[in-house]
């Protein structure tokens, strides 16, 4: 976990509860707030997914997520900015990432959170392995050296 | 030198090890890390072109010397979100 | 309040408690929510704020935005959308209204999310008074008579 | 024939009251009615422009003719959210 004044970022194993971090980006500056929410969905590359694991290389992803909390802090007017992962077995519907942006204005919240888990998907070293229903696995992205 | 590559994701698995320890000369970069990697393990060698270096948990070019005190992963394309 | 497996519109007297509203999205086919919070703000015009009062015309405020929900549906692939504003007299950083939108993929929700506030603040008849912290107090959008 | 007309924000504090009676000719519009409403309230002449007219709950035009059973309002610029 990386805490300051201004930004809050965590990987952790422990379930996401939403109402945790609502309390850290209250403030009489701001008057909007954009969250995002990531839930393990069961579908996946054309087949039903009964669960998810995450994996993460976790000093770099906290390392990478702070960096960019802090190109948001220099791209928009954002007042608090809060991003959490969780990793490990995900089964339906949990949440597996919660990013939360406020900021005087909505603009900037709604951009900023877009641009969060755009780079999310581009550039943190956290994985996720699809267990489909029929409980074979792949990792996504995962070549299939059958075919090639 | 001796260099240790953290794995991760679908390129553990296929190594069958969380690290890969190598011995490369000085000066040695990215690219003769992979070089000498893909001789090793044929099956990491589509993951290649499609991976990143982390070094000290900042992405960096294959063209960039490494030394043996690095943090050193191979980063296969990330899904996280 | 309307409500129908697909939508929830509300306008309320009530603190708003986002928790409430969450259970109402949760679905395995959904992937993404994006949730809009409207907070109290301690500054408009230029001026210190030290409350806001919201004026509705209830029955055709509560039409207009299940108009923007079905305008939602119509418009991306969206699976549930919550709309609860709140009325009377807020309070600083207390939260004035909550729009929430589950999809499969994230795009939609944020679309939709935005869709939905910008789309209040052109067309749904609810209406702004500032109180501001000298006592004085405005509607947003008042005409300055003095000064015509 | 007789038209209630609802006012809401500004314009209600502007006339003092939350609803008006107005006595139109049949078939008048949305237009009549702002003209015969500004006549007998000069205060509200400047939200005419950016004021718009709400029937049963939908925005119209100043054109369309009103009848006695419509419910009318007017919407000054609104601020929610």
């Amino acid at each position: 976990m990386i805490r300051t004044p201004q930004y809050w970022i965590e990987i952790t194993r422990n379930a996401l509860v939403l109402e945790n971090y609502l309390p850290f980006i209250q403030d009489p500056g701001f008057g909007a707030f954009v969250i995002f929410g990531g839930t393990v969905r069961n579908f996946a590359e054309g087949k039903p997914v009964q669960a998810l694991f995450y994996e993460c290389y976790e000093p770099m992803a906290e390392k990478e997520l702070e960096r960019i909390a802090q190109e948001c802090f220099a791209q928009w007017e954002v007042g608090r900015i809060v991003i959490v992962h969780r990793i490990g077995l995900l089964q339906l519907t949990e949440p597996s990432v919660y990013i939360i942006v406020a900021s005087a204005h909505r603009a900037d919240a709604f951009a900023a959170a877009r641009f969060i888990i755009e780079s999310i998907k581009q550039r943190v070293p956290i994985w996720k392995k699809e267990i489909f229903a029929d409980n074979s696995s792949q990792w996504k992205h995962e070549i299939d050296l059958g075919k090639q | 030198m001796k260099i240790t590559v953290q794995l991760y994701a679908m390129l553990r698995d296929l190594v069958g090890s969380e690290t890969v320890t190598l011995d490369l000369p000085e000066g040695a970069t990215g690219s003769d890390l992979w070089d000498q990697l893909c001789q090793q393990y044929p099956s990491l060698a589509p993951y290649r072109s499609i991976s990143r270096i982390a070094r000290n948990h900042q992405f960096v070019t294959e063209t960039e010397p490494l030394a043996p005190e690095d943090e050193i992963a191979l980063i296969p394309p990330v899904s996280g979100g």
